[in-house]
């Protein structure tokens, strides 16, 4: 199985690096740009349900208190 | 807010309700002012005398009133820790206490300054982004003392890394999960802001658990006639950094009150990440700032946000400011005036600037793109008046504010009583200095010190890890911070919570002890202090009575070693659902060294020399390694004998000095069997001592080898300097107890009987294996 | 008359001092430049005798390690650093800096400067920073005007993203080319000077050949992820209390090579 | 409106990331999990089309040596 886990700071958290993205679209003369953030996908493969990849979540990948995270099964190209 | 007629329960309940954090006595002296003034608080102001009372700002159980087993302890702050100082009243002394951080002489103009703050809450909850602006926040008070941050040091206090997760409480996250990302935090604001990490610690202890500890400190530069810390009525308040943003409110409430399981839910407007690009810019603009000399003080935001910045400012100024707080720029639109107030949003700093100089000083700050706005202008009333747009949202008395009530406290010390355990005698103990060089206290943190960037500047030239292969344990970091002059500065710290649990005083002292030896083994001397204390909830007067104990100690070491503190704090409310935290204590040592090239490694150098041991080992396995390598505390806990120490401190400065001394290692955890390993394998040359000769009470051998008292070390010295060397340390207590050996093996013996033999490689794998 | 270097910084460069340090130490001035006066115009480069682009975390090193910073260099100074680097004067990137050379297109520049990037510097194997002391063998023939006569060196490397990556499927063909054109300089080494054959930690990042710093075709822009100004003077190596203080550090030579070249041109 | 892109490394370059992060779900005793990716996602807010988007790709956000970029659409929330 293969499961696609999105983590991205809560609204309100500083996201410095969407920032500088901003910053640097920018000096490069996209100048329309209005915000930019970020955040950071894991694929994951391997035999585990929902319930389990969230527990990675919590145990592993984010922090519940400053980011969001979904989940997304996907399917084996 | 509706006061002056709120009976007692109301009180409490708008004090909770609001997290103000404020007792029934201050929320009393509230209303009796405002009933005198005759008008209900704004918000505003609510907010402001509870960020000003706070636990956090004013430490009110530091400046109260303790009963004590009897005894009335009129401020502990001032009776212990402030009284070493000005007793010892030395002139090298440059600023103690009163500002952001201790200021010690350095080289002409030049001063050092050094602050150890703790970020506990915040790394409990988002361990990154805590120990971040952990840093973010002690380089600020650096900042906001003028001074050029040279160096951070950081000591970890954690929970095992094998503590099992079916026994962990709901919201409290798992000891792995807050290490990783503890240390990740540290690296990344350090190393981004190119500020060398070069000292520190990690330990672990159950007592973590619920409630690490996160310790970060900063070195700074200090040009002395560049330290302006006065504003004058005219001049211009100015907001400097990031933008100001809903996050980090109530930080400092937070931080005074216990961690509980919905803290991750309630406090996550604590939460903040930290932007270390932004602090570097401003450090640059402050830098420029102050060599133009264009401004008249200077300090962070940090608990509190403007409303301690200006507040404080003001008071310390001797007027008022009269502030808009339309004008300042947000993140999220339609703050409320207090949010916008009490805001603890990183990365921002209040410069005071006479008018005249106000135009230059945003220039310098859009040259590095950091936003710099007049937010206020300081007036000779010493009142706050608080304006959003046409509307006066406080209006507040300096002297009503900074008049904190003073609380009185109860304090109990009874003794645990303890027991010796009785182990039985081993015959051989190699496998038992193995075992001891694996435990994670003790174990090497080289893993974690190489994610650190500890030679940006090339200033470090005693760096975290020494010897033949660089990973050796050294005792201090050492800096150059000058191109054109060899003077340096000496870093260190010791910390021990494990004695905390027999005695707190014991603990203070042997921390004392340790951040002393540390620095002195390198070649460090003109040693100040900082005191970090990291207590429970000292409400609960058992908490109190140690944290009593160990400021004593405190008082009564730092005194006969003559090492004044400077600067430090104390972190109370540390509890969590799993109880208190393990109370403990850093001291951290700040030393200076005239001629870096004097510096001493802990690396034994080559076969064929002498090793000698300095101090006194005595039968003080209480709070040891080896006892709790067997699940054991012990009672006889490691004293500091302040005479002794201080006749073989002195002398080991004069032969290191003197040249006589090729490497030199503190006996600490793990005792002399610990630390003549380290020095064996970090060198890469073997080592055979015997212990018939060593000065030390009567015990056993094994209880000689592992004993971990205070103020010894082990020391290399060169085959010819044998009768030099002695000669200068006449009248200490050491012996010459060992040589070093073309033989890679550590050979420990008693008598006929060989009680450790082991090869440097099996030595070395052990301390590396555990937390490679 | 005094050599005048120009030192690029952006919001994160942090080995500026230490590398002003470094070209002071011959005597020349070094001056320390924003980006932002470079870009505007205000601060023109014709006038330097040779640029360094130093250490550190321009811009957050977001998106990818010296990217923004590498992205204002090559699009918005590109002409005036075409016309430096024709005038054969000397540009050195160190670590961030030659990060920002990779994403600029100026490195490794086999037909010229280019437009998008020929080679990447990814995150390091262990995933994880390293400060550490390493060893580099100087395999350069003789065209790379800032390491001549230097065998091997000992300096330290402080750097989460310096594996460098060439693309996919044309590494042996462009490595040949490398060595063809005598682009390649630094290979992480042992102390003994035999390659690190990407064993860990002699090569701390894993980078393809165990290449640690390449130049350009002409030999005359440099850039390595070590850092020679941390490893000016003996005092600050690791181990000195073992080994003594005579002498100057390795990394003394390549600055001195840097400025001996460049003089050679006035 | 809103622009999501995505950058990934090109199948055959390292993701470090993704073997330290499976590296440690193994250490948490998620045995079974087999290979772990990383991406990371810049979420892009300006009028601009998908064509100025993909410019922005190219100039900035991706190194085409050792990264892949995909480009959505996403809808206003
Ligand atoms: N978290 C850390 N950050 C930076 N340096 C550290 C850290 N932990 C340990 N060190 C460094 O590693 C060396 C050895 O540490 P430690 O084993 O705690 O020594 P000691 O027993 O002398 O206290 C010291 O130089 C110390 O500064
Ligand atoms: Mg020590």
């Amino acid at each position: 199985m293969l499961w696609e886990v999105r983590i991205a700071y809560k609204p309100g958290v500083q996201d410095a690096e969407g920032e500088s993205t901003l910053r640097g679209l920018h000096a490069l003369g996209f100048d329309k740009v209005e915000e930019v953030k970020t955040a950071k996908v894991f694929v994951i493969k391997g035999d585990y349900t929902r319930e389990e990849v969230e527990e990675m979540c919590r145990r592993l990948l984010a922090n519940p208190v400053s980011q969001d995270y979904t989940i997304a099964e996907v399917s084996v190209e | 807010m509706k006061l002056l007629q709120a009976k007692d329960e109301d009180l409490i309940r708008l004090s909770r309700e609001r997290m103000l954090s404020l007792s029934l006595e201050e929320m009393r002296r509230i209303k009796e002012h405002y009933t005198k003034l005759g008008r209900e608080p704004t918000d505003l102001e609510l907010e402001t005398l509870a960020q000003t009372w706070s636990e956090h700002c004013v430490h009110k159980t530091f400046r109260g009133i303790i009963d004590y087993n009897g005894e009335v302890v009129d401020s502990l702050f001032a009776s212990t820790v402030a009284r070493v100082t000005r007793e010892l009243n030395k002139a090298w002394c440059f600023s103690v206490f009163k500002d952001n951080a201790g200021i010690v002489d350095f080289d002409g103009d030049l001063g050092v300054a050094f602050k150890v703050e703790t970020h506990n809450h915040p790394s409990a909850l988002e361990p990154f982004g805590g120990a971040a602006t952990g840093v973010g926040g002690v380089i600020r008070d650096i900042l906001g003392v003028w001074g050029d941050p040279i160096a951070n040091t950081d000591v970890l206090c954690f929970g095992p890394l094998d503590y099992p997760y079916e026994k962990l409480p709901r919201g409290t996250k798992h000891p792995r999960f807050i290490y990783s990302y503890v240390v990740a935090g540290i690296g990344s604001y350090g190393n981004n802001m190119g500020i060398p990490t070069v000292n520190g610690a990690i330990l672990f202890d159950e007592g973590y658990v619920g409630n690490p500890v996160v310790y970060c400190g900063t070195v700074g530069l200090v040009r002395k006639s560049r330290y302006k810390t006065r504003a004058l009525p005219g001049h211009v308040a100015l907001l400097v950094g990031g933008r100001t943003g809903r996050d980090g409110i109530h930080g400092v409430t937070f931080a005074s009150a216990e961690l509980h399981e919905e803290s991750e839910e309630t406090s996550g407007s604590a939460v903040q990440i930290g932007d270390p690009i932004m602090e570097e810019k401003i450090k640059r603009g402050i830098l420029k700032v102050r060599d133009e000399g264009l401004a008249s003080a200077i300090t962070d935001l940090g608990g509190g946000g403007l409303s301690s910045a200006i507040g404080e400012t003001a008071e310390k100024s001797d007027c008022g400011c009269v502030v808009h707080l339309e004008r300042v720029p947000l993140k999220h639109p339609r703050m409320e005036p207090w949010e916008i107030w009490t805001s603890e949003s990183q990365e921002r700093m209040l410069i005071c600037v006479p008018q005249e100089n106000l135009e230059r000083v945003v220039d310098i700050f859009r040259d590095e793109e950091v936003e710099a706005t007049p937010v206020g202008e300081f007036i000779p009333e010493k009142k706050l008046y608080v304006y959003y747009g046409e509307e006066l949202v406080g209006e507040l008395s300096l002297d009503f504010m900074f008049r904190v009530p003073r609380i009185r406290r109860k304090a109990t010390w009874r003794d645990p009583n303890l027991r010796e355990p009785r182990l039985k005698e081993p015959e051989d103990c190699t496998p038992i200095l193995l075992s001891l060089l694996g435990m994670p206290n003790i174990a090497s943190k080289e893993s974690i010190i190489r994610t650190y960037d500890h030679e940006v500047k090339a200033i470090t030239v005693l760096k975290p890890l020494q010897g033949a292969f660089c990973d050796g344990p050294g005792d201090a970091a050492v800096l150059k911070p000058l191109y054109d002059s060899w003077r340096g500065i000496v870093i260190s710290n010791g910390i021990n919570p494990e004695y905390g649990k027999i005695d707190p005083y014991h603990m203070a002292a042997s921390a004392i002890d340790e951040a002393v030896r540390n620095n002195l083994a390198v070649g460090g001397r003109r040693i100040a202090l900082l005191d970090n204390f990291v207590w429970g909830n000292p409400e609960k007067p058992d908490r109190l009575g140690g944290l009593v104990r160990a400021a004593k100690a405190c008082y009564n070491v730092a005194k006969a070693y003559e090492t004044p503190f400077i600067s430090g704090k104390d972190s109370l409310y540390n509890e969590s659902t799993l109880g208190q935290v393990t109370s403990t204590i850093l001291i951290s040592a700040l030393g200076i060294i005239p001629d870096v090239r004097m510096s001493v490694s802990m690396d034994l150098k080559k076969p064929g020399n002498h090793v000698y041991i300095l101090g006194r080992t005595y039968n003080e396995l209480g709070g040891s390694h080896y006892y709790k390598l067997y699940g054991h505390l012990g009672r006889n806990v490691p004293r500091v004998r302040v005479s002794e120490a201080k006749n073989t401190f002195d002398a080991l400065t004069r032969a290191i000095d003197k040249g006589l001394v090729k490497a030199c290692h503190d006996l600490a955890e793990g005792g002399l069997g610990v630390a003549a390993a380290e020095m064996a394998f970090a060198g890469d040359v073997g080592l055979r001592i015997s212990l018939d000769d060593a000065p030390k009470e009567e015990m056993r051998g094994d209880a000689a080898l592992f004993s971990e008292s205070n103020s010894r070390f082990l020391v290399e010295v060169e085959k010819g300097m044998a009768e030099d060397f002695e000669k200068v340390m006449e009248g200490c207590i050491l012996a010459r107890v060992g040589a070093t050996t073309k033989e890679k093996k550590l050979v420990i013996t008693e008598g006929s009987k060989v009680m450790v033999r082991a090869e440097l490689s099996d030595l070395r794998e052990a301390w590396q294996r555990t937390l490679r | 008359m005094a050599l005048e270097f120009c030192i690029f910084r952006a919001p994160g460069t942090n080995c500026d001092a230490e590398t002003k340090h470094a070209l002071e130490y011959f005597g020349c001035r070094a001056r320390v430049v924003h980006i932002n006066k470079l870009i505007s115009g205000e601060v023109k480069l014709s006038s330097f005798d040779g640029i360094v682009i130093p250490g550190g975390f321009s811009y957050g090193d977001h998106i990818r390690s010296g990217a923004i910073l590498g992205k204002m260099v090559g699009e918005r100074l590109k002409d005036q650093l075409k016309e430096f680097s024709e005038n054969g004067k000397p540009i050195l990137g160190i670590c961030n800096g030659f990060q920002v050379l990779v994403e600029a297109g100026l490195l490794p520049a086999f037909r010229g400067f280019s437009d998008v990037p020929e080679a990447a510097l990814g995150k390091n194997l262990s995933n994880r920073f390293e400060d550490r002391w390493i060893y580099l063998r100087n395999d350069n023939k003789g065209k790379c005007v800032f390491t001549r006569g230097l065998e091997i060196l000992r300096m330290p490397v402080n750097h989460g993203e310096g594996k460098l990556i060439l693309p996919q499927g044309e590494e042996e063909k462009l490595y040949r080319q490398l060595l063809e054109n005598d682009q390649v300089v630094f290979r992480y080494a042992k102390a003994d000077g035999t390659l690190a054959l990407g064993e860990y930690p002699a090569n701390p990042n894993g980078s393809f050949r165990d290449i640690a710093g390449i130049c350009d075709p002409r030999g005359t822009i440099l850039g390595m992820m070590p850092h020679p100004e941390k490893a000016f003077h003996r005092i600050t190596y690791p181990d000195w209390t073992r080994t003594g203080l005579e002498g100057v550090g390795d990394g003394y030579w390549i600055f001195k090579n840097m400025v001996d070249y460049a003089m050679t041109l006035i």
